[in-house]
C-alpha cells in the first residue's frame, strides 16, 4: 500500500513535533468545572437571586469579550472559556442579593477594561474578576456589602451579617454567640451555611474543586497552602483580644473569600508571578495583606485587596526571583 | 512694622542670597553643552532608523557638530533638505544625497511562485529562513512574512494580500533598513530616477528559475542583447541593470518588451523614456498594484 | 514613637502621596516608562524633599510665620526650592560625578514639581514640628518611590503585551495608575484609632 | 530658533554682581506687587472671614443677635438673644474615616444639642459625606449627650441611625458633637 | 548519588514500535544522493565530476578547514550529476549523486587490518579526521576537532552517551546490543586518542537489556556503565556531564571546558571501524518509526539513500503522514518531501501520524510558567517567545539569556498554548549573531 | 488671510495638538485632584488660564533682561507673583472656592505647563503671540479639565454643577469620584483623543492621495 505524497502538501514546522495534550480551553474550562460546585451550592443555598447573578455575570463576561474581538478585528476565542472563568468567579464573590445592572457593570469593567485595555488573554496585569469586584465595591460600597436575608434562601435572619462582618463590628464573643457555639460556626463554615458572597461559603466544595485542579496539575499546592497557611499563623498570633497567640485561626481561615481566592485567584497563572518560588512568595504575601487588612483596616474582609495589591508586584518579584541558570557561573 | 515693607524686605533678600549663590554657583561649577546639538538634531527626521551610520538622530548631531571631518548628508531619509539645513548649521559643505528609494525584487506572488509546503512556525521571515530555507520554492525569493514592513520607521511599507511587500514611494525616504532586515537580500536601494528595474532575485540557472516560479528572471540575456548601451549585464544567472549608464545615455527602454517573462519592469518613480507620456507620481501609485500597465508577453 | 510611625506608613501606603493624594504626577506618569530611572527617581524625590522640607520649615517657623506673612509662602517655598535644587545639582555635578551621572538628570525635572512643593506646603499649613515635618518628608519621598517604582515594574511588563493602539503609552498608563489606586483602596480606613 | 542659544552664549561674561541684580530685582519687583495687593486685598478678605464665620454661626442658631466671644475658651462663642445667653456655639473634632473631621456645634446652655456644622471632612464623597447633610444632621437636634450613641436597628428612635454604609463616620461625627457638649455642659455646670 | 539536572519532561517514548528489530542491512539504493556538507563547519568542494567513476569509501568531497570533516562515496558505481538537491537540514545544497553499478567494490586498499594498539594517539586521530567522522547523536560536529583539545583544557573522563532520550529511537540502544565490541574498542581507542583513563557509559532506565551487556562487556576496565532515570533531555551533553561527573559546563562554556568529552555510541563504533579497518564513515544505523510507515525498523543505511527508498524498504506507509521528521520528534527537522537523503546524523526518519503529534494553532503565553518548570537550563523560555515575536534580540540575550538554550523543546512540549518556543530562540540567536557580525 | 490663520493656529495649537493633559501629559495633579466636580475645576482652569497668559505675556516683555544664569529662577519669581495675585484675589472674593482648592491653588507655582511655555515659546517672541498661545494653552488645558469633571460629576454624583442631571433611578457609581475613576477616566479619555486623531488623520491622507 502506498499513500501519493504529491497530491497534498505536508506541514513543516519546528521542533518539537509532539506535544502535550493540554491546551489553553482545555485548562480553562476545567477550571469553570472546578468552581462549579461551590456555584451550584451558592445557587440552592441563596436560591434565584444567585442563579441570576450567576448567569449576568457569566453572559457578561462573556458577550464583552466577544463584542471587543469583533471590534478589534481580532479573531474571537470566547470558547476557550477563559472569559466564563472571569464571570464565574466575579459572581462566586460578590453579594447574592446584588442588582442585576451592577453584575453587568462589573462583568463589563472585568473584561473591558483590566484584561482588553491591556490585551486581552494572558497580558492582563491584574485580576480581571477582582477588578472588577473592586469597582463595585468602589462604586456601591452599601449593595456590595448589604447581606439581606430573602425569602427564598435559606439564610436565616439572626445571621444577615457575615461571620467577619459579625467579629469586626461586634467581637468574637458574639459571633460564637450568633452561631451558637465554636463548634457549630466551624461547621457552618465548613459547609457553607452561613452569610457571605454566593460562592465562598462552602469551605469543603472550594477544598475539593482546589484538589481537582491540584490533581490535574493545573495549580500548585503550595500557594494555596501559603496563603491559607500565613492567614492562619498571623490570625493566631495577632488575632485574638487576649494577646499574642490567642486568635482563631481555624475560624479565619475558613472566613470570607480565603478559600476561593487562595485556590482560584492566586493561582490565576496570567497575573501571578511565573514561578514557583515566586508564587509561594505572591501566596505569602496576599496572606499577610490579607490579614493586615482584617485585623487592621477599614475593610472585615482583605482577600481582593491583597490579591490585587500583589498583582500589582508581581512584575518586581519575576524580575528578582528567577530559576537558577544552569552554568551560570556562581 | 508696616506689612507690605516687611514683604519688600523678605523678597528683596531672598532675591539677593539666591542669586548671589546660583550666580557664584555658575561661576565655580557649571559645565556647557553645545547648544548646536540639540538644534541639528531637531533639524534632523528623526527616524532614529540608523542609516547615516550612528545609533540614532542624536548620535550622528553629536558627530556632526563635533567632528569636523563628519558630512552633513549624511542623513538619507532626510534627502537634500536636511542635508542643505545641517551644512548651514555646522557650517559644512553639503555635497548632494543621491536620492533613492527601496525596490522589492521579486514578483513571485501567492499564484506565480510554487510553494513546497505549509509553513507552520513563527511569523517571520528571518525565523522562516532558519527552517529548510523556507516554504518558496525558489530560494532567492520573498518570503512574505513582513519582516521588512514590521521594521520600516518611516511605516512606508505594507503586504499586498498576494504575499509581496508594497513600499508606499510617498513615505519611503530610502534608509534602507528594510534592505538590512530581509534574510533573503529582496529588497535593495534604488536610485529614485532610475528607469527600469529588475523585478526578481533568483540566481538559479533557467530552467530551475522557471520551474519555481512563472515570473522569474530566466538569464535569457534577451535584454542584455537588446541594450545598445550594453546598461544590463546577466551576473549569476539574473539581470543587473547599470542604472547611471540608463540614466545618462537610454532614451527608449526598449528593454522592456525584450523580456519574456516580464521581469523587467520600469521602475517605480522613474520617468520611462520610450513610454507615451510622463508618469506622475499619482499614475505610478497604481504601478505599485498587481500587474504593471507593461503586461508581459506571454512565455517564450 | 507610635505617633511618627502612624504618620510614616500613612504617608507611605494608606494615604499615598501619588495614589490618593495626586501630587507628583507628571514624573510619575514621565518617568515610570524606564525601571531604572524609576528607582532614581524615587530616591532623588525623596532625598530632596527631606532636605528642601528641611529647609522650608526654617525658613517658615523663623521667618514667615513670626511675621505673619504665611501669604508669602507659596513664592518664597518655590524660589527657595527651585534655587536650592539648582545649587544641589552644581555641587553634586562638581564634587560626586558618579552620583550626578545617577540622579543628575532628575534634579531639574525635580525643581519645579508638585509633591516638592505640596510637601512643605502641608507641612506649613499643618504645623507640624521638625521632627514630623521631617518624617512626613521622608513617608512622602518614599511613598512616591514605592508608587513609581511599581507603576514602572508593570509598565515595562506590559512592553510586552499586545495593547490597542490608541492606548500605548499615556492611556494606558492612567489606567495602570488606576487600578494600582484601586488596590490601594484596600488600605484605606487603616488608621490605627 | 538659534537666536535663544546665542543669547546663552553671551551670557558668559556677565558679572557674578550683574546675575544675582537680576534675580533681586524680579523678587524686588514681585515684592512690590504683591505688598500692593495685599495691602488692598486683607482688610476685604479680613472682613470676609469675620462674615463667613458669622454667617456659619447665625446658621446653626438661627435666631441669635449677636455672638460674644467666650472669656478663657478658644474659639468659642456664645449666641445671644435679647441680652440672654441662649446657646454656645464651639469646635468640635474627631477621627473619621479618611482623617480628621473638624466641626461646629451649637449646644443650648443645658445641654442639648441644637446643630453641628462640619468644617472640614476627608470622608468619602456620596458615602461618609452624608454625615454632614440631612438627613442624618437632623437627627441630633435636641439630643442630649447620653443619647448621641450610634445604633443600627432602624427601631430605634432614641439615638443616632447610623449611614447605611459609613458606620465609621457616623461614630466618628456623633462623638465629635457628643465631645462638644459634654464640654459646654462642664463649662456650664449643668446639672 | 547522582546529582539530578532541573527540569525536563516525560514524553511517551513510543520506543516499542522499533526496539527489539534487530539492525536490518538495508539492499544497496539504485543511487545515492550525497550532499558535500553534512556536518557543522565549512562545507566541502567536490573532487569529482559528472561522469566520473567511483568505488566505495572513495574520497568524493573535502575542505581544508580545520572544522569540516570529508565526504566519501558510500557506493561504487558513476557519479550522473552534481548540483543542487534537496537537503534535510538546509532545504536545498550542492550533492553529489551516484549511481550503482551494483558491484559495491572498496576502493583499493580497503579493508584493511591493522592493530590500533600499535598506533600513537596522533596517528589515530589523523585516521578519524579523515575518515570522515562527525558526532552521530546528532548534532554532526566533527569528531577530530573533539578529540583534539587545546592543550591547557585537561581532560578528565570520556563520556559515552547512551542516553537516547529522543522518543521514538532505537538505533543507539541496537547499536549497544548487537555491536558490543566495536563499542568496546572504539571506547578504548577514543581513550587513547584523549589519554584519559576513566570514562563513564549513561543509558537511560528504559534499555535494561542494554545496560546488562554493556556492564558484561565493560567489566574489568576502567569504563562505569551507569543507569540514569528515563527523562528527556537526559542524552544532552550537560544534563550527562551533570549527571554522571556532577560537574556544570559553565554557561557559553562545552564539555572541556570541564575536562570532559562526550561522544555517541555510534561515533565511537565509526572511529573503531576506521582505526582497525581503515573504513571511512559511508553508512549509519537509522531508527525508521511513527504510524503512519508500515513497519518500524533499525536500518543499516548508506550515506545518501533517499527517504523514499527507505519508506520503500519499510513497506510503504500507512496513511497520510502528518508530519515527516529527520532525527527525534523533540529536536529533528520536519521535511517536505521524501526526496532528501539520509545524511551521516539522521538517526532516525519518523514519519508521524495525525494523532501522534497534538499540533495546534499558536495562542497567547498564559504565563502558566510550564515552560519554566520543564527548562533544563533553567532560564526563562516564555520570554523568548515574547521577546522574539517582538523582535527584542538583544534583550533575549543580556536580560533572559537565550544564548544558553539547548533548543531541546521541552518548553515546547508542555506549553499549553503550543508556542514554538525553539524556533523563537533560533529567531534570537540569529539575529543576535548577525548583530554581532556587523 | 495668513495672519488671521497664524493666529487661530498659534492659538489653536494648545487647545488640541498640543493639548497639555491629553497630549504633553503636564500639570496632571490638578486634572485628577480637583476634577471631582465642575465647579472646582473650573475655578483651576481659569485659574491657571489667568497665570499662564499672565506669565506669557510678563516673560515675553521682560524677556531681553533676564540673565540666562537666573533664567528659570526668574521665571519661576514671576509665575509665583502671579500665583500668589490670584491666591489673595481668591481669598478675598471667593473664599469658598479658595478652600476646596487649597493646596492645589499654591501648587500652579510648579505646573512644568506654565514654566514650559514661558521657556519655549514666551521667551522667544513677543507679546501678541506669547498671550495667544498662553491664552489657547489655558483655553486647552480648563477645557481638558471641564470634560474629566464634567464625566467624573455626572456618573459619580449624579449631578453637573450641583444640578442633578439624572433622575432618583441614578445610583451614582462613585469610584468615578474617588482616585481610581479618576485616573481611569483620564486613560479612557486620552484613548478616545487618540482614536480621533487617528482616524482624522486616516481621513487627512486619504484626501490627500486622492
Ligand atoms: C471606597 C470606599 C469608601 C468608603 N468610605 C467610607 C466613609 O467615608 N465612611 C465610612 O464610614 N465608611 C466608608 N466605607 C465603608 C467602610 O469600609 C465600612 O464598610 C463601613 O463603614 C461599615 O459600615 P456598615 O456597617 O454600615 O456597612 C467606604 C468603603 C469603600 C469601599
Ligand atoms: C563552534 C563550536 C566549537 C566547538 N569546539 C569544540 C571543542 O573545541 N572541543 C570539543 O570537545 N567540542 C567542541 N564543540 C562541540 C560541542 O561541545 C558539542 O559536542 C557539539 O556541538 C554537539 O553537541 P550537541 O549535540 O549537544 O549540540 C564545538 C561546537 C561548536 C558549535
Ligand atoms: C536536548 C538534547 C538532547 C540530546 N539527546 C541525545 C541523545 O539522546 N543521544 C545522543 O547520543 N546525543 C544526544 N544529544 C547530543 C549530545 O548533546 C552530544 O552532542 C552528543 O552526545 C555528542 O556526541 P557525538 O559528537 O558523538 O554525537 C542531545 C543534545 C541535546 C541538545
Ligand atoms: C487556575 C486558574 C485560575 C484563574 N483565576 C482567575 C481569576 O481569579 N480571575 C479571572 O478573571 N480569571 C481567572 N482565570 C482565567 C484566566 O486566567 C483569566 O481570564 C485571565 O486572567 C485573563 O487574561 C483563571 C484561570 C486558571 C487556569
Ligand atoms: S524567481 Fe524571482 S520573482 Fe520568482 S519567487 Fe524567485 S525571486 Fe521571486
Ligand atoms: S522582502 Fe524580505 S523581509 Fe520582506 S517579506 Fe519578503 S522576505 Fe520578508
Ligand atoms: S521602505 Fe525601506 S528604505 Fe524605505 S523607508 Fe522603509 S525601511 Fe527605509
Ligand atoms: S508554557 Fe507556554 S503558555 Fe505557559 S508560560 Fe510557557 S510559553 Fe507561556
Ligand atoms: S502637576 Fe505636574 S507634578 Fe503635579
Amino acid at each position: 500500500m502506498s499513500v501519493n505524497l504529491e497530491t497534498n502538501m505536508l506541514t513543516v514546522s519546528p521542533s518539537p513535533h509532539i506535544r502535550t495534550e493540554e491546551s489553553i480551553p482545555k485548562i480553562m474550562w476545567n477550571v469553570n468545572l472546578a468552581v462549579a460546585p461551590a456555584a451550584l451550592f451558592g445557587i440552592f443555598y441563596f436560591g434565584l437571586p444567585a442563579l441570576i447573578t450567576i448567569a449576568v455575570s457569566i453572559i457578561s463576561a462573556v458577550g464583552t469579550e466577544y463584542l471587543i474581538q469583533k471590534w478589534q478585528k481580532k479573531p474571537v476565542t470566547i470558547n476557550d472559556g477563559s472569559a466564563c472563568v472571569t464571570g464565574l468567579l466575579l459572581a462566586m464573590c460578590l453579594p447574592p442579593q446584588i442588582p442585576f445592572y451592577m453584575t453587568a457593570i462589573g462583568a463589563f469593567v472585568a473584561i473591558a477594561i483590566s484584561k482588553h485595555t491591556m490585551g486581552g488573554l494572558g497580558f492582563n496585569i491584574f485580576n480581571p474578576a477582582h477588578i472588577g469586584r473592586a469597582i463595585l465595591m468602589a462604586s456601591w460600597p452599601v449593595a456590595m456589602t448589604t447581606w439581606s436575608a430573602n425569602s427564598l434562601s435559606k439564610v436565616d435572619a439572626l445571621t444577615t451579617a457575615t461571620p467577619l462582618n459579625i467579629l469586626k463590628q461586634h467581637g468574637y464573643d458574639q459571633l460564637i454567640q450568633v452561631f451558637g457555639s465554636q463548634s457549630e460556626l466551624y461547621k457552618a463554615l465548613f459547609l457553607g451555611t452561613r452569610n457571605g458572597s454566593l460562592g465562598e461559603t462552602s469551605t469543603i466544595l472550594l477544598l475539593l474543586g482546589g484538589l481537582y485542579l491540584i490533581y490535574k496539575g493545573y495549580i500548585k499546592w503550595q500557594v494555596p497552602v501559603c496563603m491559607i497557611g500565613t492567614v492562619g499563623l498571623l490570625t493566631w498570633i495577632f488575632g485574638g483580644s487576649a494577646g499574642l497567640f490567642t486568635g482563631d485561626p481555624l475560624f479565619n481561615m475558613m472566613a470570607g473569600g480565603l478559600f476561593i481566592g487562595a485556590f482560584f485567584m492566586a493561582t490565576d497563572m496570567v497575573t501571578v508571578p511565573i514561578t514557583t518560588k515566586g508564587q509561594i512568595i505572591f501566596a505569602v504575601g496576599a496572606g499577610f495583606i490579607t490579614t493586615l487588612i482584617r485585623l487592621k483596616g477599614g475593610y472585615p474582609e482583605g482577600v481582593c485587596y491583597s490579591i490585587l495589591l500583589m498583582n500589582c508586584v508581581t512584575p518586581l518579584i519575576d524580575r528578582y526571583v528567577r530559576p537558577v541558570r544552569f552554568g551560570a557561573r556562581r | 512694622m508696616n506689612t507690605s515693607i516687611l514683604i519688600l524686605i523678605v523678597m528683596t533678600a531672598i532675591g539677593l542670597c539666591f542669586g548671589l549663590i546660583l550666580a557664584f554657583g555658575n561661576k565655580k561649577l557649571a559645565i556647557e553643552m553645545n547648544p548646536l546639538i540639540h538644534i541639528v538634531e531637531d533639524a534632523l527626521p528623526k527616524g532614529q532608523c540608523g542609516a547615516c551610520g550612528y545609533a540614532g538622530c542624536l548620535a550622528y548631531a553629536e558627530a556632526v557638530v563635533l567632528d569636523p571631518d563628519v558630512p552633513p548628508n549624511m542623513c538619507i531619509p532626510g534627502k537634500e533638505k536636511v542635508a542643505k539645513i545641517v551644512a548651514e548649521l555646522t557650517g559644512k559643505t553639503a555635497e548632494a544625497v543621491e536620492p533613492r528609494i527601496a525596490q522589492v525584487k521579486c514578483a513571485g506572488s501567492h499564484a506565480k511562485a510554487v510553494i513546497n509546503y505549509n509553513y507552520d512556525g513563527v511569523q517571520d521571515c528571518v525565523a522562516a529562513n532558519l527552517l529548510l530555507g523556507g516554504p518558496k520554492s525558489c530560494k532567492y525569493g520573498c518570503l512574505g512574512l513582513a519582516t521588512c514592513v514590521k521594521n520600516c520607521p518611516f511605516d512606508a511599507m505594507t503586504m499586498s494580500p498576494d504575499g509581496l511587500p508594497v513600499i508606499d514611494p510617498n513615505k519611503c525616504t530610502g534608509c534602507g533598513k528594510c534592505e538590512t532586515v530581509c534574510p533573503r537580500h529582496v529588497i535593495s536601494m534604488l536610485n529614485l530616477k532610475a528607469h527600469v528595474r529588475v523585478n526578481c532575485n533568483s540566481k538559479d540557472k533557467g530552467p530551475v528559475a522557471k520551474k519555481a516560479c512563472t515570473v522569474a528572471c530566466i538569464g535569457c540575456s534577451r535584454c542584455a542583447k537588446d541594450c545598445q548601451y550594453g546598461a544590463i549585464k546577466i551576473e549569476n544567472n539574473l539581470a543587473v541593470v547599470d542604472t547611471h549608464v540608463c540614466l545618462e545615455k537610454c532614451d527608449n527602454a526598449t528593454c522592456l518588451a525584450k523580456c519574456p517573462t516580464g521581469a523587467i519592469k520600469p521602475a517605480v518613480f522613474g520617468i520611462v523614456p520610450g513610454t507615451e507620456g510622463q508618469e506622475s507620481i499619482d499614475a505610478i501609485c497604481k504601478v505599485c498594484a498587481p500587474e504593471a500597465k507593461t503586461t508581459p508577453p506571454p512565455a517564450m | 514613637m507610635a505617633e511618627y510611625f502612624t504618620l510614616f506608613m500613612g504617608a507611605v501606603i494608606v494615604n499615598n502621596f501619588v495614589l490618593t493624594r495626586f501630587l507628583g504626577l507628571c514624573i510619575f506618569f514621565g518617568i515610570s516608562k524606564n525601571f531604572s530611572a524609576s528607582v532614581g527617581m524615587g530616591m532623588a524625590v525623596t532625598s530632596v524633599m527631606t532636605l528642601s522640607s528641611i529647609l522650608a520649615w526654617v525658613v517658615y517657623n523663623y521667618v514667615l510665620a513670626p511675621y505673619n506673612l504665611t501669604f508669602l509662602t507659596t513664592v518664597v517655598f518655590v524660589v527657595l526650592i527651585a534655587s536650592f535644587v539648582q545649587l544641589l545639582e552644581m555641587i553634586i555635578k562638581k564634587h560626586a560625578p558618579t552620583l550626578y551621572g545617577m540622579w543628575g538628570i532628575y534634579l531639574l525635572l525635580i525643581a519645579t514639581n508638585c509633591i516638592v512643593l505640596g510637601v512643605p506646603l502641608i507641612n506649613a499649613e499643618s504645623n507640624f514640628n521638625f521632627i514630623k515635618s521631617v518624617i512626613y518628608a521622608i513617608g512622602s519621598g518614599v511613598g512616591f518611590a514605592v508608587a513609581i517604582i511599581l507603576m514602572a515594574s508593570l509598565r515595562e511588563k506590559l512592553q510586552y503585551a499586545d495593547v490597542p493602539k490608541p492606548l500605548q503609552g499615556l492611556g494606558i498608563a492612567f489606567i495602570l495608575a488606576g487600578m494600582l489606586a484601586l488596590s490601594f483602596l484596600g488600605f484605606s480606613g487603616m488608621i490605627p484609632q | 530658533m538659534s537666536d535663544a542659544h546665542v543669547h546663552a552664549h553671551e551670557g558668559q561674561n556677565d558679572s557674578l554682581f550683574k546675575i544675582a541684580l537680576n534675580l533681586t530685582l524680579a523678587c524686588f519687583i514681585s515684592g512690590a506687587i504683591i505688598a500692593g495687593t495685599y495691602a488692598f486685598t486683607n482688610p476685604i478678605a479680613e472682613k470676609k472671614m469675620v462674615q463667613l464665620k458669622e454667617d456659619a454661626m447665625k446658621d446653626l442658631v438661627k435666631d441669635a443677635e449677636t455672638f460674644q466671644p467666650v472669656e478663657g475658651k478658644d474659639n468659642w462663642y456664645v449666641a445671644v438673644k435679647g441680652g440672654e445667653e441662649i446657646a454656645y456655639v464651639v469646635p468640635g473634632e474627631s477621627k473619621g474615616y479618611g482623617g480628621k473631621i473638624e466641626m461646629l456645634v451649637a449646644v443650648t446652655p443645658d445641654g442639648k444639642v441644637i446643630d453641628y456644622n462640619i468644617i472640614k471632612m476627608n470622608e468619602t464623597p456620596g458615602l461618609g459625606d452624608k454625615g454632614a447633610k440631612e438627613p442624618f444632621k437632623t437627627q441630633f437636634a435636641g439630643k442630649a449627650a447620653e443619647q448621641l450613641e450610634v445604633t443600627k436597628d432602624p427601631s430605634n428612635q432614641e439615638n443616632i441611625q447610623a449611614l447605611t454604609g459609613a458606620t465609621i463616620t457616623s461614630r466618628a461625627v456623633t462623638k465629635g458633637v457628643r465631645d462638644a457638649v459634654e464640654e459646654v455642659t462642664e463649662f456650664t455646670g449643668v446639672k | 548519588m547522582h546529582k539530578s539536572f532541573r527540569g525536563g519532561v516525560h514524553p511517551n517514548d513510543r520506543k516499542n514500535y522499533s526496539a527489539d528489530i534487530p539492525i536490518e542491512l538495508a539492499p544497496l539504493p539504485k543511487k545515492v544522493v550525497i550532499p558535500v556538507s553534512q556536518h557543522i563547519g565549512a562545507p566541502c568542494t567536490p573532487l569529482v565530476k559528472k561522469g566520473d567513476a567511483v568505488k566505495k569509501g572513495q574520497l568524493i568531497a573535502k575542505s581544508d578547514a580545520f572544522v569540516s570533516s570529508p565526504v566519501h562515496a558510500s557506493l561504487s558505481g558513476t557519479v550522473v550529476d552534481v548540483a543542487e538537491y534537496p537537503h534535510p537540514v538546509s532545504g536545498r545544497a550542492q550533492a553529489i549523486v551516484i549511481e550503482n553499478d551494483g558491484l559495491d567494490e572498496w576502493v583499493e586498499g580497503l579493508p584493511l587490518e591493522r592493530d590500533w594498539q600499535k598506533l600513537s594517539p596522533e596517528e589515530m586521530l589523523k585516521i578519524v579526521r579523515e575518515a570522515g567522522i562527525v558526532g552521530m547523536g546528532g548534532a554532526t560536529f566533527p569528531t577530530h576537532v573533539k578529540l583534539a583539545p587545546p592543550k591547557e583544557k585537561k581532560i578528565d573522563y570520556l563520556i559515552i552517551n547512551g542516553a537516547e532520550c529522543e522518543p521514538y529511537l532505537t538505533s543507539d540502544y541496537r547499536v549497544m546490543l548487537e555491536w558490543t565490541d566495536r563499542m568496546v574498542t572504539g571506547v578504548q581507542i577514543t581513550m587513547k586518542i584523549l589519554g584519559v583513563s576513566k570514562g563513564f557509559i549513561g543509558i537511560e532506565d528504559n534499555k535494561q537489556d542494554a545496560v546488562q551487556v554493556l556492564k558484561k562487556a565493560f567489566s574489568g576496565t576502567n569504563v562505569d556503565v551507569v543507569v540514569l532515570p528515563t527523562r528527556y533531555p537526559q542524552g544532552a551533553e550537560k544534563m550527562l556531564i551533570k549527571m554522571l561527573v556532577d560537574r556544570e559546563v559553565p554557561s557559553g562554556g562545552l564539555p572541556m571546558d570541564v575536562g570532559v568529552v562526550v561522544q555517541n555510541v555510534g561515533t565511537v563504533v565509526a572511529i573503531c571501524d576506521a582505526v582497525t579497518r581503515g573504513i571511512p564513515l559511508i553508512e549509519r544505523v537509522t531508527t525508521v518509526s511513527g504510524l503512519a510507515v508500515a513497519q518500524p525498523k533499525n536500518l543499516l543505511l548508506r550515506v545518501g539513500t533517499t527517504f523514499a527508498d527507505v519508506v520503500e524498504l519499510c513497506g510503504g506507509l500507512k496513511e497520510k503522514p502528518e508530519k515527516i521528521v529527520m532525527g527525534g520528534p523533540m529536536m529533528g527537522m520536519a521535511q517536505h518531501t521524501l526526496e532528501v537523503p539520509v545524511i551521516k546524523g539522521v538517526s532516525g526518519i519518523l514519519l508521524l501520524a495525525k494523532k501522534e503529534v497534538n499540533e495546534g494553532k499558536e495562542g497567547p503565553c498564559i504565563r502558566c510558567g510550564r515552560c519554566v518548570e520543564a527548562c533544563p537550563m533553567g532560564v526563562i523560555p516564555s520570554m523568548f517567545s515574547i521577546l522574539g515575536q517582538q523582535g527584542r534580540f538583544v534583550e533575549a540575550k543580556e536580560e533572559y539569556h537565550v544564548l544558553d538554550c539547548c533548543e531541546c523543546g521541552s518548553c515546547a512540549y508542555v506549553c499549553p498554548a503550543k508556542r514554538n518556543i525553539p524556533h523563537y530562540v533560533r529567531l534570537c540567536k540569529a539575529q543576535n549573531a548577525k548583530a554581532a557580525n556587523k | 488671510m495668513s495672519e488671521k490663520q497664524s493666529v487661530w493656529a498659534t492659538f489653536k495649537y494648545g487647545v488640541f495638538e498640543a493639548n497639555p493633559i491629553f497630549v504633553l501629559a503636564l500639570s496632571l495633579c490638578p486634572a485628577l485632584a480637583v476634577t471631582s466636580n465642575i465647579i472646582s475645576a473650573l475655578g483651576m482652569g481659569f485659574s491657571v488660564m489667568f497665570v499662564i497668559t499672565a506669565n506669557n505675556v510678563v516673560i515675553s516683555i521682560v524677556r531681553k533682561w533676564v540673565n540666562p544664569k537666573v533664567r528659570v529662577p526668574v521665571y519661576i519669581t514671576s509665575i509665583a507673583t502671579i500665583v500668589t495675585l490670584v491666591q489673595l484675589i481668591l481669598q478675598a472674593f471667593f473664599p469658598t472656592l479658595y478652600q476646596e482648592l487649597s493646596i492645589y491653588l499654591a501648587l500652579i507655582v510648579v505646573f512644568a505647563i506654565i514654566l514650559a511655555r514661558a521657556e519655549v515659546f514666551a521667551s522667544k517672541n513677543t507679546v501678541f503671540p506669547s498671550f495667544l498661545d498662553g491664552f489657547g494653552m489655558g483655553v486647552g488645558f480648563t477645557g481638558a479639565m471641564l470634560l474629566i469633571a464634567a464625566i467624573r460629576e455626572l456618573f459619580g454624583n449624579g449631578t453637573l454643577a450641583g444640578i442633578q442631571i439624572f433622575g432618583s433611578w441614578y445610583n451614582p457609581a462613585l469610584v468615578m469620584i474617588l482616585p481610581p475613576g479618576g485616573f481611569i477616566t483620564i486613560g479612557l479619555l486620552i484613548a478616545l483623543f487618540n482614536l480621533i486623531k487617528q482616524h482624522r488623520a486616516k481621513l487627512r491622507s486619504q484626501r490627500g492621495e486622492a
